[in-house]
């Protein structure tokens, strides 16, 4: 661990992807779940780049740069969602969502 | 919204939960059948733009206006109580801080229906001057309006503006009569002071520089995109709704109805001047701000007419052949009789007959109306006022639901509300 | 040790507490703060990659416009919705956090003990260097290699943002209001009438910086209606 | 890059204390332009010509009491407000105040931070300094700041896109988001027939920079934008609840953000540094930058005496309906020229 490696961006990712999925496991509130997802999903674009970065190549930052355009439109509906939910239904958990269902 | 039915809803026809005006606290938050979560918000008494002391309870959707409750009350004095414990002379003092940017309109209001109770009318001369002051007292009042209006929508340099040309009236005032604020200027059957020899002229030049600065304040609002924006079809009164809540003033004439009473029952010597009503067609904020803006320049063409007029008078100011007006103060200094007939008016007042009256006045803001009911002693046995802006004042939540939260100030200053004169 | 590496382990360490902070605090608004405090933190990981336009961009478009948005939302939203602390029943944590610690020993496996099978790619610093630097580099790959995914790309933003405007839009109508005028007057016969009287329309929303209306017209483009007479009709 | 750090930590120093100085007499340049706008005085009182009026501000506001509402989250409630200020004295780094120049066989870059992607960091800079608002707005527990604090992150999102979409054009015309590359593409003179034009960008693309003036102002929370903090309607907004220090903090914060926004737009479109005589000397391009600065700087106040306040709606309308159209057309418009110059 003498030099700044791939190795150091990689743990980075695999410990926040972690944290995010255990926020998504754990957590019941949609927001935050949302925020959780986020935070995965940014994990997943240190790797790419961490990836890129070694083998120097680009492709991986294009992918990032898509990630996060998709990122930004999942959140644009997502959070309408959450919108409408509280206005609908008047609770943003999941657990009781979930019984709405039926 | 208003609907009109035959027969007045009681409040049993309401369910409990029914948005109505006066039920608001602003301790609970309500949801909506649609779910949309309600805030509330206390806007006032101690707010910016409330114009005083008023307090607007406010339920808010987002940034839109579900309800709103104005809560008055804050500035309440008791005046028509003062006015039913004070002799006739008296009360007069008490009405410069009703309306208080105004004071001369009131005074007028009130001295006419202590005249009209005397069956007393003053000399022509003295009712020319009235009609000046009362004029210019309009034009200070409007200048009021128009600068609080506009920095309420936040046309900051406006108010500074407006306060300028309002001094050059407040100096006219100080010369006549010696007070710039609660003036106390009009007297039971006239004026009993000279009129200052200086006096005409500071009018003519305020005569001359006032419509240029007019034009400076359209020049600044009328072309303005945003200032269009925001007053454009904003707070609406129809013409249904501006009679069901008896508005009068500018938000009557802004929904194009003809109501002046300068014109419909005219009082002092307004029917030998020529000026025109103007009226609204649309009844938004603009049409009230183009209205008043109007009134300015009408009330400029009546001071000029009567300016022209009085100048060429010399007959009395004072109508000194009634018993009801305060005898001459010239012979006190010289006889006895004078000087005990002078002591005697002062000390116990005068009585007039036992009647009533009711004078409505063209104020700046409305129908001000005086009614006085008289016991033949030297007190009012009951001395109520209508202040225009008190009634007005009641259009606010009907133009408030379904308007956003900018607008509550707009429409606050569309009013012209002064709460000196709502709570009085 | 080397600068690099301990900016790395400052920005890393930064990182991984602010994570946490997002799933552990209590409150929605502290959670989305400690999430701003990580993606910037994130974005100076991307900086030590050389990744600096996809910095910037992870600054503009995640805390600058994704996370606004969503506190915009956690304050649109009644907090009554919104749960204290919901942490989930016993099993699920149990669980949530046992699956967790499994896959961080399967991917800390998989970084220690991985092998580099791809072909090293042609960006090498000097390269990017050369056609100007990391944006021109992006971009020239973007409008080349990449570009149907890019149109594709344009157009799921464009679907989500006419998804997002109709799931949020609420339904409010406005209501039309015919304009009349009239008169009230001690000279005529009713006090009040109004039928006799022309239909105005109203002004609908006002324009701004749009033709009609316009700049600099005198009175705002609009005649007041002027009379003499107590008793006129203003109408038509 | 080649100067020493210590040398770099110097340049940063003097550029923010010279910021804060400029900030303190913006307020004084404010009131004084306010106050001939609307025929007064403005301060006169405090020092000659009330030219030390600032300083007493200063301490005055450091003097006062400093409240926190008993109902407030004490920790955002402190933080917001230095997010506003640290963010507003951060984007100034990639402001080019001239090229570089030798003093003492030290070669001094006047750029603090000359990033590749100098235009897009000052966007994203600005784009951050809002949570300052919203998280102090949602941070004082009051009605009025939450609504103020709601309308700041929707109209600073709005804007943001117009704020960076008017730049494109830019981006077109230089090949570079290096603010330095931007300074010495406009210091370029053209040559049309007999007359010689500096290629400064407001005449290449002056709806850009109308549009870029726009959105500035309302990134910036000035009057006619100035809703989060209307204070005929919300009582001041998002800083209802702040006194003394804290308060001082969006004050600097605020006042700070206009200068880097005008020392951004002078940069960008009335070619930065560039001027008679600053090829030569690096002082006159600082003052030529500094004349085109206060040129905004007056145009903000001008705006904040004159217009009346938008409403929510119209706001956002304008963003959306009025704005981003012209911005898009301006971006394909300067495309499809470019295209055809070059083929």
């Amino acid at each position: 661990m003498g030099e700044l490696g791939v190795e150091h961006f990689l743990s980075l990712s695999a410990a926040l992807f972690i944290i995010g999925m255990m926020g998504v496991l754990i957590r019941r509130n949609i927001l935050i779940i949302f925020m959780c997802v986020e935070l995965m999903l940014t994990a997943a674009n240190i790797s790419l780049i961490a990836f890129g970065w070694q083998m120097h190549s680009l492709d991986g930052q294009v992918f990032v740069l898509f990630t996060i355009a998709i990122a930004a439109a999942e959140a644009a509906v997502g959070l309408a969602i959450i919108l409408a939910l509280s206005r609908r239904v008047h609770t943003v958990d999941v657990a009781e969502i979930h019984e709405l269902r039926d | 919204m208003m609907t009109t039915s035959e027969t007045t809803p009681s409040v049993a026809d309401f369910p409990a939960d029914y948005p109505s005006t006066g039920s608001l606290s602003i301790s609970e938050d309500r949801t909506l059948d649609d779910g949309s979560h309600l805030i509330t918000l206390n806007m006032g008494p101690q707010h910016p733009s409330t114009h005083g002391v008023l307090r607007v309870i406010l339920k808010l959707d987002g940034e839109v206006i579900v309800d709103c409750d104005p809560v008055i009350g804050y500035l309440h004095r008791g005046v028509e109580k003062l006015g039913e414990s004070h002799r006739y002379a008296q009360v007069v003092p008490w009405t410069d801080r009703t309306d208080y940017v105004a004071a001369p309109l009131n005074n007028l209001g009130c001295v006419m229906a202590f005249e009209k109770l005397c069956d007393l009318r003053a000399p022509e001369r003295a009712e020319y001057w009235r009609v000046i002051m009362a004029e210019l007292s309009r034009i200070a009042s409007h200048l009021v309006w128009l600068g609080t209006h506009a920095l309420d929508i936040g046309a900051l340099s406006m108010s500074l503006y407006c306060f300028r040309e309002r001094e050059l009236i407040l100096d006219i005032f100080e010369a006549f009569c010696g007070a710039r604020l609660t003036t106390n200027m009009m007297e039971i059957g006239g004026f009993s002071r000279p009129i200052p020899p200086a006096l005409p002229g500071m009018i003519r030049d305020f005569l001359k520089i006032f419509p240029e600065r007019m034009k400076e304040y359209a020049g600044l609002l009328d072309a303005n995109p945003i200032w269009l924006a925001r007053t454009k079809g904003v707070g609406v009164i129809t013409q249904e709704a501006a009679l069901s809540y008896s508005l009068t003033g500018a938000c009557l004439r802004g929904s194009g109805i003809n109501y002046d009473i300068r014109k419909a029952m005219p009082y002092l010597v307004y029917d030998r001047l020529d000026f025109e009503v103007p009226l609204g067609t649309y009844g938004d904020v603009f049409d009230r701000y183009l209205v008043r803006m109007e009134e300015m320049r009408q009330t400029i063409k009546i001071i000029t007419q009567a300016l022209d007029h009085v100048e060429k008078m010399d007959t009395p100011l004072m109508a000194y052949e009634s018993a009801y007006v305060i005898p001459p103060h010239k012979g006190t200094m010289t006889t006895a009789e004078d000087m005990q007939r002078h002591f005697v008016w002062v000390i116990k007042g005068f009585s007039p007959p036992v009647g009533e009256a009711y004078v409505g006045i063209e104020h700046s803001k409305g129908e001000l109306g005086y009614y006085v009911v008289s016991d033949g002693s030297s007190l009012p046995y009951r001395f109520r006022v209508r202040s225009p802006d008190f009634v007005n004042l009641g259009v606010l939540p009907h133009l408030a639901q379904g308007a956003m939260l900018a607008d509550v100030v707009a429409l606050i200053g569309t009013i012209d509300i002064v709460l000196g004169s709502v709570d009085r | 040790m080397p600068w690099d590496l301990i900016i790395f382990y400052m920005l890393a360490a930064v990182c991984i507490a602010a994570a946490l902070g997002v799933v552990v605090a209590t409150n929605p608004v502290h959670s989305a703060i400690f999430l701003v405090l990580c993606f910037f933190n994130v974005a100076g990981v991307f900086v030590m990659m050389g990744a600096e336009f996809l910095a910037v961009i992870q600054v503009i478009v995640y805390t600058g416009a994704i996370l606004v948005l969503l506190l915009f939302v956690l304050m649109l939203v009644n907090p009554d919705d919104l749960p204290e602390f919901h942490q989930g029943k016993p099993v699920q944590r149990v669980v949530g956090g046992l699956l967790g610690l499994i896959l961080l020993l399967e991917i800390a496996i998989a970084i220690l003990n991985r092998e580099v099978v791809g072909v090293t790619g042609t960006a090498t610093p000097e390269a990017i260097a050369a056609v100007g630097g990391n944006t021109q580099a992006i971009g020239r790959l973007l409008f080349s290699d990449y570009l149907l995914a890019f149109e594709v790309v344009s157009l799921v933003l464009t679907v989500g943002v006419i998804g997002a405007i109709v799931l949020a839009l609420p339904e409010r109508l406005g209501e039309k209001v015919v304009q009349r005028k009239g008169t009230i007057s001690l000279g005529h016969a009713r006090g009040v009438d109004m039928e006799a009287l022309g239909e105005g329309t109203p002004e609908g929303e006002a324009p701004i910086l749009s033709g009609r209306g316009g700049f600099a017209k005198a009175s705002g483009g609009r005649k007041l209606v002027m009379t003499n007479d107590p008793d006129e009709y203003t109408g038509a | 890059m080649d100067e020493p750090i210590w040398l770099k930590f110097i340049v940063a120093f003097v550029i923010m204390n010279v910021l804060l100085v400029g900030m303190a007499y913006m307020t004084y340049f404010e009131r004084k332009v306010l106050a001939a706008f609307q025929d007064r005085m403005g301060p006169t009182r405090t020092g000659p010509k009330g030219l030390l009026q600032p300083l007493a501000d200063g301490a005055k506001l450091l003097g006062k009491e400093d409240l926190i509402p008993g109902s407030a989250d004490k920790w955002v409630f402190f933080f917001a407000p230095l997010v506003v200020f640290v963010t507003a004295i951060t984007s100034v780094a990639v402001i080019p105040f001239g090229t570089s120049f030798d003093v003492a066989g030290q070669t001094i870059n006047m750029t603090i931070a000359d990033l590749n992607i100098g235009a897009l960091f000052v966007l994203a800079i600005s784009s951050v300094g809002v949570y300052g608002i919203i998280l102090g707005a949602w941070a004082s527990s009051n009605r009025y700041s939450l609504l103020g604090g709601l309308r700041a992150a929707a109209q600073v999102v709005s804007y943001e896109i117009i704020l960076g979409l008017s730049l494109v054009g830019i981006f077109i015309l230089t090949g570079s988001l290096n603010l330095g590359d931007i300074v010495a593409e406009q210091s370029r003179t053209l040559s049309i027939g007999p007359f010689e034009i500096s290629n400064w960008f407001i005449l290449s693309q002056p709806l850009a920079f109308v549009l870029f003036l726009i959105a500035a102002v309302a990134e910036t929370n000035r009057a006619p934008f100035d809703l989060p903090e209307a204070e005929t309607e919300l009582v001041s907004g998002f800083h209802t609840e702040y006194s003394a220090f804290r308060f001082s903090f969006y004050f600097l914060g605020e006042y700070i953000a206009m200068i880097v926004m005008s020392l951004f737009a002078s940069t960008l479109f009335l070619g930065g540094t560039d001027g008679p005589g600053s090829d030569s000397h690096v002082l006159l391009g600082i003052l030529w930058l500094l004349l085109k600065t206060i040129l905004f700087l007056f145009f903000y106040v001008w705006l904040r005496a004159t217009l009346p306040r938008f409403r929510y709606d119209q706001l956002m309308g304008i963003a959306w309906k009025v704005l981003l159209p012209l911005v898009l057309l301006n971006i394909v418009v300067t495309a499809a020229v470019r295209l055809a110059v070059n083929s």
